[in-house]
């Protein structure tokens, strides 16, 4: 089921305004700060918020519509929402809250309880079906969660955080469960940036009520159109002052390649990935070169990320190869480069 | 009774505006402070045998003053000061033409008499014996007073009750005037009264004896006579 | 009333003394009424009681009506507290206000009341009598509906007080799953609320079962029909106390029965926990 | 009762049509024989009812007794249904049972209880009596005794209620910040169920200002000290029915503007929530 | 404050058998699977569940000793902890909520509404310090949750997933605040194994109720004592049957490098960089080369996974340009190779 529209609302002192476009089938991830107005904009699409201004409008019809009145409720949508913190109906144990939204479709008990086992089964879950929801952990709780939207076949799935709450192992399979091609239109909010890259077909930035861009993953991560969009996917955001190829960055001048930014205040993005570290001045082709001290690092698994203090505050990805041939630790001075080619730069 | 001089008079219900009217004039005699806890006379019996701190007891039947005395030591001699006979309430202006406890054998009447096991039942149903008139009342009200409510309300045709609860009334109000009493039309049954003694509890307290005295004195029953009480 | 209430096993903390202290002084001061009560009882006497027929009649009579008093004010009562408490009707806290009022009025007056409106030649009653031949009062239905008057607000307030302290979100999560709004009240709302339905049913049922004021003015004393246990008390205080006293006693009985075995059910202490 | 209640503006599913339908004959129910008696009142005689005193004197001594007894219940009924809700007492559910008993008894035989235990010959009251020369029955403490005696029992099983729905977690995250049991009490729990404590006040509050029976029985009528409102409107209908009716309107209106006045406060509703 | 013992206890079916071993001042990371009894090991810790057997002792004595009848209740163990669903005391506003800490202290109003000023800040949610708490936000009740643990000031801070909900660009300036010198002995539960390891002095792994590893983060990473250590920081987990420098994985055979294993059935774990791709088959010093397809390729911001199908269900990671470089899909064939010393065996 496809939705279009725009959302206008207001909760507390935050006016929401998103247009939104969905395309049937596809999966949508909303990334954005804490309190930009995600879980808000999934309730609307649920019809559990009306909208104060603007229009939803589903495959099946206009489902909101304040100015001409008109407002489906949630049960005649098709929508089956996760909530952040759960919503699991405390007084039935994991099968029947996963059985009850078959049984409010009218499937009979036996085929919405089989129903409930197979979903369960598939998020991982299935050892829990007789148990009490007051008895669950966090994690266990949250596949519940998963487990009954899935089982309402809805043909809109509102996902608020599914996986918060998973261990790193279930993770990956959770996933891929998540990516399924038998799954419905998805709507899915994440703080994970690589849940989004990953499985969505199109992303919403949303910031403070507002949509700040909004594109398939690809496009995002290749032309972040706003330094927070560039910093939530894990790249280098930095503000400076553009005039031709130069980018005054604080006080410090780097050299940037081709743009089509207009002179003036800018914003300009360095990969990771793209800074490389020497013991000694390097000779050769880039051209920003400085020197600059350790602040950090930081270990994960199979990468290693060393974050650089004044003039530009860069985090820098190396290898653990690459760290242990250079022997810095923190505070230890390097020198860093980085290509004029590798350089982003947009209007702030 | 924080002051000693105050008389406590524990006094049924019925006696209400009776006796407010008697004390009043009592004061005014120069009779000390009185106080006065109306209540039904089983329940101020049940509270006096329990110790209730009262001098003065008036009962409206004997069996609950007999209760009294029987338990209670070195009381007066108890002294009846008023009778109470028996009419029959029915509406005002008695539409349906009743003129006896006779009629009262009529099928199609809505009749409420007091249950038997309060005094005005008990009274009711000797007064019927006494006339042999067998009647299939609707309901057996807890006290009379609930009968004359009943009457005045127009949920029953009519009850038999004490002609003191009709002509005590204030008349000035619409429901009592909705009441007309109907005498029982039959000497036997006329002559089935009720009795209120009164004793002074502590036969040595002389404001208390002095109090029973004024109640048998002509005072007292000028303002008894006034609310429908007979002499003794 | 909680999107996720945890059952753990937890150490209590320890209950302060002075409410240990306070609540010993609550119990006794309910137990020892209680107590020199059924002291003075003429236990003797306690073979009369169910061999005389009066008493029994009045037991089964009592509690024939509160049951269905009972059942009548979980009908009406219910769908009340809902109203009051998930709508944003205009006038809402007046209605509250008219609905917990026969709680406060004297029993008796609320019997005039009741006859004011549906006694002979009452608002009401007096067409119900005219044009169909209905006479409520002095008969079974009026002391239910004496007994549906003046306690039914028990289980409105309790009722309503817990649906207002539902969470929400759990009944929004069953919306987007699908269930109508009946759906959603059957299954998720009034099941978080049973609780709260129960401690409402259990006060409504004793208040109709003691109830004697409205009970006597409104539907009469008779016999068989309408003489409920209490009324048949008040009426033996007035001539043979032991027989009054055995019979609250049994009333008392019956009662403690009843709530002792539906243990920690109804107030909302989930059943075995230790 | 609620790990995170949320407060969000949300549509309102609509009320089935039923659910509206039983309520609108629940009001009716409720507001028709009010509305009779308020009709059959002789307003014309209402200025009597405020030059006379007694019914003036009656009123303040009602609403005196009842507050204060109101009062008593929160400081005895609170620990005990804290009691009754948080330990694992072996016998509460006798206990429970035991301090619901005063709800189901007709109040005269809670009277006759409550001599029995403090009367001048009572279990106890015989040593108050001898020892101390404390004489209760007949005096004003009496009228509050029988109003806690009969009206506390609300308190207790409503708050016991909400203190079985709240939310544990809670409580614990407040213990590891460093609260003792006490600070826990005072600054999580009993806010938590203020609602279920504001409800149960007012349904102890009203049953203690209609109480009737007991009064009578263990504090008699004595105007001034012991003569409350209903206990004057039951005297009155003695022999002027019109006064008690205008008693018992003058009743229901104090707590009628008392109730309104609260608005959504005791039932749990947050304050200005549309 | 350090915590030394045993904590023993058993919850539903559950029976959780750990040993503790806090240091002083250090940072232990608490990972493993959901319902793993995580959260439970913090109750304990906390004296909200009292312990069925072991004992408890931290640096100013005996905590909990049911053999000896010793309980010290959680308000006099000096601990905070942060829970899983926040936990907010739901009638205070969020300021109130954060005060409560010093307050139960003893700490006088203005002193404590100061403290909870600056606490709030320093988790970035200064702004909301006057909203009810009911209104807040999923990461925004994150943040207050975590504040208020904080503000309590304790000697042992126990926070269960403390950045779950938290944005992404919100969550490197909360490990550095997690981090922070002048924090207490810090006892954290998380998910995601780049907090552990980053975050932690010591990292426990527990599975099902038992301590599956315990040591700092360099060791877990360089000697995983079992798959699932393995699996949960990232690294690909292979069971198989090794027999000298053979290993036979479902059939398929490879070879590995020196190891002091004994014959038998072992655990085989190959890092994700390890693995080389190729269009063609290699030459070269790699003694494992298999021909394989591509299942799936999932994208972060910087770099590229690429899930590898039978013989060896192998997670390869590789650069966009390397990807670029190779020009293959999802289900295209590759070709795999990996070197025997690559390949660390474990008894299993
Ligand atoms: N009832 C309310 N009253 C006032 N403000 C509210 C209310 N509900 C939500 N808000 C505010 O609205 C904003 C949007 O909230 P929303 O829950 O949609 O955020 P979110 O994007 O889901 O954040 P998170 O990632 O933290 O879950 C937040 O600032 C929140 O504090
Ligand atoms: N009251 C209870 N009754 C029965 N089982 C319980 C109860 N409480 C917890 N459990 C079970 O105990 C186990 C451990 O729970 P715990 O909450 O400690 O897990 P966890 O490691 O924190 O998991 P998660 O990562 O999902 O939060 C789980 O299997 C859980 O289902
Ligand atoms: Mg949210
Ligand atoms: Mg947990």
């Amino acid at each position: 089921m496809s939705v279009h529209g725009r959302i206008i609302v207001r909760v507390g002192d935050c006016r929401i305004d998103v247009p939104i476009d969905i395309a049937s089938g596809t999966t949508v991830a909303l990334i954005g700060p804490n309190g930009a107005g995600k879980t808000t904009v999934l309730r609307c699409l649920a019809g559990l918020q009306p909208l104060d201004d603007g229009r939803l409008v589903g495959a099946d019809g206009v489902w909101d519509d304040p100015g001409a009145g008109v407002f489906v409720p949630p049960q005649h949508r098709r929508v089956a929402m996760m909530f952040q913190q759960h919503a699991l109906i405390s007084h039935l144990n994991v099968r029947d809250n996963v059985a009850f939204g078959p049984r409010s479709r009218g499937v009979g008990t036996t085929a919405a309880n089989q129903r409930a086992a197979d979903v369960l089964a598939r998020v991982g879950a299935a050892h829990l079906i007789a148990r009490r929801v007051t008895d669950l952990s966090g994690g266990e709780a949250q596949r519940v969660a998963l487990a009954r939207a899935l089982a309402a076949d809805p043909e809109v799935l509102l996902l608020d955080e599914p996986l918060a709450a998973l261990d790193a192992a279930a993770r990956p399979a959770m996933r891929r469960l998540l990516a399924a091609d038998d799954l419905p239109t998805r709507v899915i909010v994440t703080h994970d940036p690589i849940d989004a890259l990953t499985l969505a077909d199109q992303i919403m930035v949303i910031d403070d009520g507002a949509l700040v861009q909004a594109g398939s993953p690809r496009e995002l991560v290749d032309t972040p159109r706003s330094a927070y969009v560039a910093e939530i996917l894990g790249l280098n955001p930095l503000s400076g002052v553009l005039t031709g190829d130069q980018l005054l960055i604080g006080g410090y001048p780097l050299t940037v390649g081709a743009h089509t930014v207009a002179d003036g205040d800018v914003v300009a993005v360095v990969r990771p990935r793209s800074v490389s570290l020497h013991r000694s001045r390097p000779e050769g082709s880039p051209r920003n070169v400085w020197s600059t001290r350790v602040e950090a690092i930081e270990r994960s698994a199979d990468r290693v990320r060393v974050r650089l203090g004044a003039p530009l505050p860069l985090v820098v990805e190396v290898t653990e190869g690459g760290l242990a041939a250079l022997d810095i630790g923190t505070g230890d001075e390097v020198w860093a480069s980085v290509k004029a080619s590798e350089i982003a730069v947009f209007p702030n | 009774s924080s002051d000693d001089t105050t008389l406590t008079v524990f006094a049924a219900s019925s006696l209400t505006d009776a006796l407010d009217d008697i004390i009043a004039e009592h004061v005014a005699a120069g009779g000390p402070p009185i106080r006065v806890s109306y209540a039904g006379s089983s329940t101020l019996a049940a509270q006096i045998i329990d110790g209730a701190p009262a001098d003065v007891f008036i009962s409206a039947n004997p069996e609950q003053m007999d209760a009294v005395t029987t338990v209670i030591d070195g009381h007066g001699a108890p002294v009846t000061i008023a009778h109470n006979s028996l009419v029959i309430a029915v509406e005002r202006d008695n539409p349906l033409g009743i003129t006896g406890l006779a009629d009262l054998e009529r099928p199609d009447l809505l009749i409420a008499i007091a249950a038997p096991e309060v005094p005005a039942g008990d009274y009711a149903r000797r007064a019927l014996d006494a006339a042999g008139v067998v009647i299939t009342p609707t309901t057996f009200e807890t006290d009379v007073r609930a009968v004359v409510t009943r009457v005045a309300l127009g949920e029953v045709d009519a009850g038999i009750v004490y002609a003191s609860d009709i002509a005590g009334r204030d008349t000035t109000d619409a429901d009592t005037a909705a009441v007309t009493a109907v005498p029982l039309g039959h000497p036997d049954a006329a002559r089935i009264t009720a009795e209120y003694p009164a004793v002074a509890l502590d036969a040595t307290n002389a404001a208390a004896v002095d109090f029973i005295a004024f109640l048998g004195g002509p005072v007292a029953t000028a303002a008894l006579t006034a609310r429908g009480f007979s002499s003794p | 009333m909680t999107s996720q209430r945890t059952r753990r096993r937890r150490t209590a903390p320890r209950t302060p003394v002075p409410i240990v202290a306070l609540a010993v002084i609550a119990v006794v001061f309910f137990a020892l009424p209680l107590l020199a009560l059924v002291l003075r009882v003429p236990w003797s006497d306690v073979g009369d009681l169910f061999t005389a027929s009066a008493p029994r009649e009045a037991l089964l009579l009592s509690l024939l009506t509160s049951v269905i008093a009972t059942a009548c004010a979980l009908v009406l009562g219910l769908p009340l507290a809902w109203v009051l408490a998930r709508t944003q009707l205009p006038g809402r806290h007046v209605i509250r206000a008219v609905c917990t009022l026969t709680m406060v009025l004297p029993p008796v007056v609320a019997g005039v009341a009741l006859l004011a409106a549906l006694g002979r030649r009452g608002l009401i009653g007096a067409s119900l009598n005219d044009w169909f031949g209905i006479r409520l009062p002095f008969t079974t239905p009026a002391v239910i509906i004496a007994q549906v008057f003046v306690a039914m607000p028990f289980l409105v307030l309790t009722v309503e007080s817990a649906l207002h302290s539902t969470d929400r979100t759990v009944e929004d999560a069953a919306r987007t799953l699908g269930a109508s709004p009946w759906t959603v009240i059957r299954r998720v709302t009034l099941p978080a609320v049973r609780p709260a339905i129960l401690s409402g049913l259990v006060l409504t049922w004793a208040r109709a079962l003691g109830e004697f004021g409205a009970t006597v003015t409104f539907a009469g004393n008779f016999p068989g029909t309408t003489r409920t246990l209490p009324v048949a008390t008040y009426l033996a205080l007035e001539s043979d106390v032991d027989q009054a006293l055995l019979m609250s006693v049994l009333l008392m009985v019956v009662s403690f029965v009843v709530l002792v075995s539906m243990r920690d059910r109804w107030t909302g202490a989930i059943g075995g926990r230790r």
